[in-house]
């Protein structure tokens, strides 16, 4: 075990990765001899080369159509896009290629072995571009698998089991806990598993439930709905897509209760396809409405980004107004 | 690290412009339409053998073409696209590589499966998008694909093949695999974004792979005084510091001539290659589409006396390493076969339900199953409406 | 009035507000001489010039960009992306451009004479890359309009609302029905509201929603639930941002039911929003969830088709399970 | 419609490459580090009045870039991007230009600004995002945008100006504007799909768009040998058939002239230029960045040395047109000025709460009215948690 920062958990893993498996590649802007804008590469071109770690020229959709190529070719590409913000570029690359390569050829060739990660997220003063949390963009494409850590153990975990599933894989690094967010990370190698959500707090009035660095924010929510006698089951979906109907639900049969928050605006996240299918699932237990506290359905602001924000006090406002239905 | 951010040429005092028309591009020609080579042009490797097997594979292409125009008048198959007047282009990329090499081709490019043996049941079961086509029949017609003759799947969006044709070549070079990656497209998908990152890429991390741009005047209804005011696609080559070379697309020596070299540059310097093949799209976009909305009978008439196949005929006759009588009989056979074939393949089964949802992942995962067990018990209600899998549940 | 198909409704409507406005102008690849594909723009070179009517190069994100450009300059574009399915290389001139042009400038600059116009949909045997419905990935973008009309006397008057409206508004057609809807069509000039659903049939057990194409699946439906008794109200949601919660919350209230019809896969479709806020505006009222009757979440296949769409008998067999809930 | 599709040039029988690294490229120079002019050098357009507007200019974005970074490390200000050693690029194309030409910019081109009349006030208030920012607060800092005078908000996903530019201008020229769009852009923004989009489109159109690139050697951390490994940029501007022209971008004569001559251009011919200026960003990418980790001390030491400003200088004293009391006075009042500036803006209000939902649309739609309302009810039971907009509820 060591104390790490995410940053530092993500780029132990792909040490991990590049040390075990040859084909295995970092690439992006500025990922080369830099180490990326974040740092999240550094060491990794002094240790295995020019070649398996380098900086591309500066066109995302580019970086995600030659790492296409290079997991079909049959290599492990990690390709970084250095804001989660400027992944549009690369839209069709990923939505019409990397999510269907695999259906269009009848399984006769896939990219699977493909990794995008890119940092996402507000609470930096970042403005419009960068802050934003473009998840539910992707989650509306079936071939996508879509995962976001909330600190350095799940992070590293997380990340060496997406660089190795046999399916393109998204990973949104929470890049406001970068730096802020340390905790204890074993050395070795570890994978969590994608696609199941964890349940990190036991409770019985209602259940939580976020992902990345809003988990921070449903946790704080929960201790303030603690001291007025609120008991808060949290859950962390850590996996958007395919993600995890059973536990989620489950907990809301307990509950009777449910609330969701991300970052993005609340219009069409994906919040909303979880309150849709669990009102679905969960029809008769349901004791109120699923909330949802999410972003402001705006661009994402500089200097009114907390007004913007489903901060802590909003989801307490709303755990409160749940809970009293 | 570099220090020197650019190679300073000459210093002027007074401004004038590069004008962008400028360059001189010479274009490769090795064939005339009447089967004679030109005087010492410089012909490709190419012993008797395998200039059958060029022959052939072009006639398999333009019966092929013809018979599935046909059945697709005849309602039997739903699209089809043709690549009459460009087959040089790709039976020639094809005959000039390896078969370990990659080729990943935009639609038009059924010459290089042709080529490499893609069986004719092959390209009927993908027509006819039934149970046997590899692609599982989710695709329209003529997105084949073949793991085995190293053929990527074709997809509709224009250019993505491009810079993962960039990676995939890198791949191949990372691995030592002594391979290289073919690329072929339009002269209008380049002007997609993909195609700048894809040639950039490929030239700042000297992948080994060959663009090929078939340069056929249209893209659709779009001639190419619309589609870019440069001097053709070759003369982009020079902004990507790109070793490149513009050949006569009708001319298929110049094809295999053009391919070979580039080959050998690709692998010896691990360098990408620009080829620019000018020819012309002689039938129309699709069957979708009726050209005469934007261009006019002459100009097909013109360009169809520059018939690919009749010429390279003309020379293999020449060479008396072909005759008429074998033509006649070539050609008499691949429509019967061709004939039978899409009897056969129009008959075989569409795929069962359970292709539905494979290969959206590696595994189907809990929510694509519980959406397949719903279907199924819907489709058990309702099978005449799903005449096609209802049978199979 | 005039017999029209859904494609002369939209010649129709751009052939009026071309001649109305000398700064509007049309194109697209394929859109100058020859029309476009499906000869929506017939014509209209001829008549306008080729300078306000023409063939642009193959590049989608140039299409866009050079659109964006020109509504911020006081024209007024009208951009065609050939098929829905190949607007994605624009989607960040789209999602971070066009979006944000005027809240990022403080409203010094916007975008807002902009439409895109773009067929949509399955069911002709397209396959993945002719037969997607995208409005989801624009309804996550505050910034847009997203309009979409079920026959050509609403294709005339949406569109020529989207063409003024002073916002940017991608206008999807369902290209399904553009020889197959014929109707009767105003020659003349006519607006219909952005923003407004519509009540197509009133009805008491039951509220079915759905957009363009499907608004025919949905009423087959009906008929066949009429004839088992059940009354449908049937619901054209025509814009689905901003959507019209209003209305379509209204007819919950009265129903106590709710099915959304999409063609778009199911996870992270546009129902899933409409679900989760009325399961929110209308707790009270359900009798039964919220249905969703969608795509199957894979890309779409050519030959299982027909299993992969949400046709009227899997909608029907959704109005008796929530009915008989 | 079109007959032929390409023009022939010469033909050749025996294939050859052209390489991508031949064509040359001269590089404009007037001024040298000393002050003196080449020999013969064509001079812009240029008389005292403006010379010295073109000064006090650069002499202003110096003084800024310089007091912002202390104002940044000071914690003052959350971020802060200089163009040390590149102002002649931005001061010289405006200067080059009709006021009602329209600029689209990338980030690094406050000098256009400072060029042409944008208050110090109202930098002062996009870098502290109050509420007299005439962009509302809601950007970064260093995102600037004026309609007054002309110059699009800046948009940080790089690149996406290229292809509106293209728009921009066509739309000028539709309507008579007698107008041209200057787009300016960084080397590293040049690897975009959007810059291929926006040059075809442009040259394919008649758009009058001057295209600008700024090279200076960095994205970033990437040098431009990673960048690209074609001639620069303007190499590119051959594949586009576009008038295309390099430049020293630390000579603000050459700018002048370089642009002058562009903007004539395309007025003229109603057609696009291309621009590359060569230079070198002397400063850090932004005050995130930290140089030393991707180049040596000396690399800057060198570059530092043909500063374009001090060159500019010596020009002005050669000619007599300013003396050092005028300069030392200068540099002292900006100083003054400047910090002052600092001082008001800092404590000027945030924006209001209401500016959260304006101008998403030109109207604020139900649903964001009712976000609004919601969220006023919350602010006013936590006003501690929002101490910018509580007070103002
Ligand atoms: C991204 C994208 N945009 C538009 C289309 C529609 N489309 C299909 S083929 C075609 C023309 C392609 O022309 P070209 O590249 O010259 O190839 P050719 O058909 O001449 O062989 C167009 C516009 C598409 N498939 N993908
Ligand atoms: C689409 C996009 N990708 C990445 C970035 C992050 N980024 C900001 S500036 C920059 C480097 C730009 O370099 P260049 O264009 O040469 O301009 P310079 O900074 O040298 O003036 C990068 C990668 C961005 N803003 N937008
Ligand atoms: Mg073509
Ligand atoms: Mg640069």
């Amino acid at each position: 075990m060591a104390q790490m920062n995410l940053l530092q958990a993500i780029n132990n893993a792909l040490d991990i990765a590049m040390a075990e498996d040859d084909s295995t590649l970092c690439f992006g802007e500025d990922v080369g001899h830099f180490g990326g804008v974040f740092r999240a590469t550094s060491g990794l071109q002094e240790k295995y080369g020019k070649a398996r770690c380098f900086n591309t020229p500066l066109v995302e959709q580019g970086i995600i159509g030659f790492a296409n190529g290079l997991a079909a070719q049959g290599s492990r590409p990690i390709a970084e896009i250095q804001f989660a913000d400027y992944i549009f570029p690369a839209f069709d690359q990923i939505v019409n290629e990397t999510a269907k390569f695999r259906y269009r050829s009848g399984n006769q060739f896939d990219v699977g072995r493909l990794t995008i990660r890119t940092p996402y997220g507000g609470g930096i003063a970042g403005g419009l571009y960068h802050s934003q949390s473009p998840e539910a963009y992707f989650a509306h494409t079936p071939g996508l698998k879509v995962v976001v850590p909330r600190n350095p153990y799940q992070a590293k975990g997380l990340l060496l089991a997406s660089i190795r599933d046999d399916n393109p894989v998204i990973f949104f690094e929470p890049k406001r806990l970068y730096r802020a967010s340390v905790g204890e990370v074993p050395e070795d190698d570890y994978q969590l598993p994608i696609g199941k959500a964890e349940v990190v707090t036991q409770g019985n009035d209602i259940s939580l439930l976020a992902w990345g660095a809003q988990m921070e924010i449903i946790e704080k929510a929960a201790e303030m709905a603690a001291n007025e006698g609120i008991s808060c089951e949290i859950i962390d979906l850590r996996s958007i897509l395919p993600w995890d109907v059973e536990t989620v639900a489950n907990s809301v049969m307990k509950t009777g209760r449910l609330l969701v928050s991300h970052e993005a605006p609340v219009t069409a996240g994906f919040a909303g396809e979880i309150a849709a299918t669990i009102q679905q699932e969960c029809f008769l237990h349901l004791e109120s409405p699923i909330a949802r506290v999410c972003g402001v359905d705006t661009p994402y602001p500089l200097s009114l980004e907390r007004e913007h924000m489903a901060d802590h006090l909003k989801v307490f406002e709303a755990i409160k107004r749940t809970v009293n239905y | 690290m570099n220090t020197d951010i650019y190679k300073e040429g000459e210093v002027v005092h007074s401004p004038a412009f590069i004008d962008g028309h400028s360059v001189d591009i010479p274009v490769l020609k090795i064939l005339k339409q009447d089967g004679t080579t030109y005087p010492n042009a410089e012909l490709p490797e190419l012993n008797q053998v395998e200039a059958e097997k060029v022959y052939k594979a072009l006639a398999f292409h333009r019966v092929l073409d013809e018979r599935m125009i046909a059945a697709q008048r005849q309602g039997r198959v739903s699209f089809y696209m043709t690549a009459l007047g460009e087959e040089a282009t790709t039976v020639g990329g094809a005959a000039a590589l390896e078969s370990r090499d990659m080729i990943m081709a935009q639609y038009r490019e059924q010459g290089c499966l042709i080529y490499r043996g893609f069986s004719l049941e092959d390209f009927m079961n993908q027509l006819f998008s039934n149970e046997k086509d590899l692609g599982k029949g989710r695709q329209m017609p003529i997105h084949y694909g073949s793991n085995e003759f190293n053929y990527l799947t074709i997809s509709s969006p224009l250019g993505t093949q491009i810079p993962q044709a960039s990676g995939y070549a890198y791949g191949q070079k990372l691995q030592g695999k002594d391979a290289v990656t073919l690329c072929y497209f339009g002269e209008g998908a380049a002007s997609e974004g993909d195609f700048h990152a894809g040639l950039n890429m490929a030239a700042v991390h000297k992948a080994p792979v060959i663009f090929f741009c078939r340069n056929n005047g249209y893209a659709i209804s779009t001639p190419s005084d619309e589609q870019y005011v440069g001097n053709g696609i070759a003369s982009r080559g020079v902004g990507y510091g790109m070793k490149t070379i513009r050949i006569d697309g009708n001319d298929i020596l110049a094809v295999m001539k053009a391919v070979q070299l580039a080959r050998a540059h690709a692998v010896e310097h691990s360098e990408p290659v620009l080829i620019e093949a000018m020819s012309y799209r002689l039938g129309a976009h699709s069957t979708s589409d009726d050209p005469s909305g934007y261009r006019t009978k002459e100009e097909e008439a013109k360009w169809a006396e520059h018939d690919p196949i009749a010429r390279y005929k003309s020379w293999m006759l020449a060479q008396e390493w072909w005759d008429e009588a074998q033509d006649a009989e070539l050609f008499e056979t691949l429509r019967e076969e061709i004939l039978a074939a899409v009897k056969v393949a129009e008959k075989i089964d569409k795929p069962p339900v359970e292709d539905l949802v494979t290969d959206v992942y590696d595994d189907v995962p809990k929510h694509l199953q519980k959406q397949l067990d719903e279907l199924k018990e819907h489709i058990k209600k309702y099978p005449e409406a799903y005449p096609f899998t209802a049978g199979r549940i």
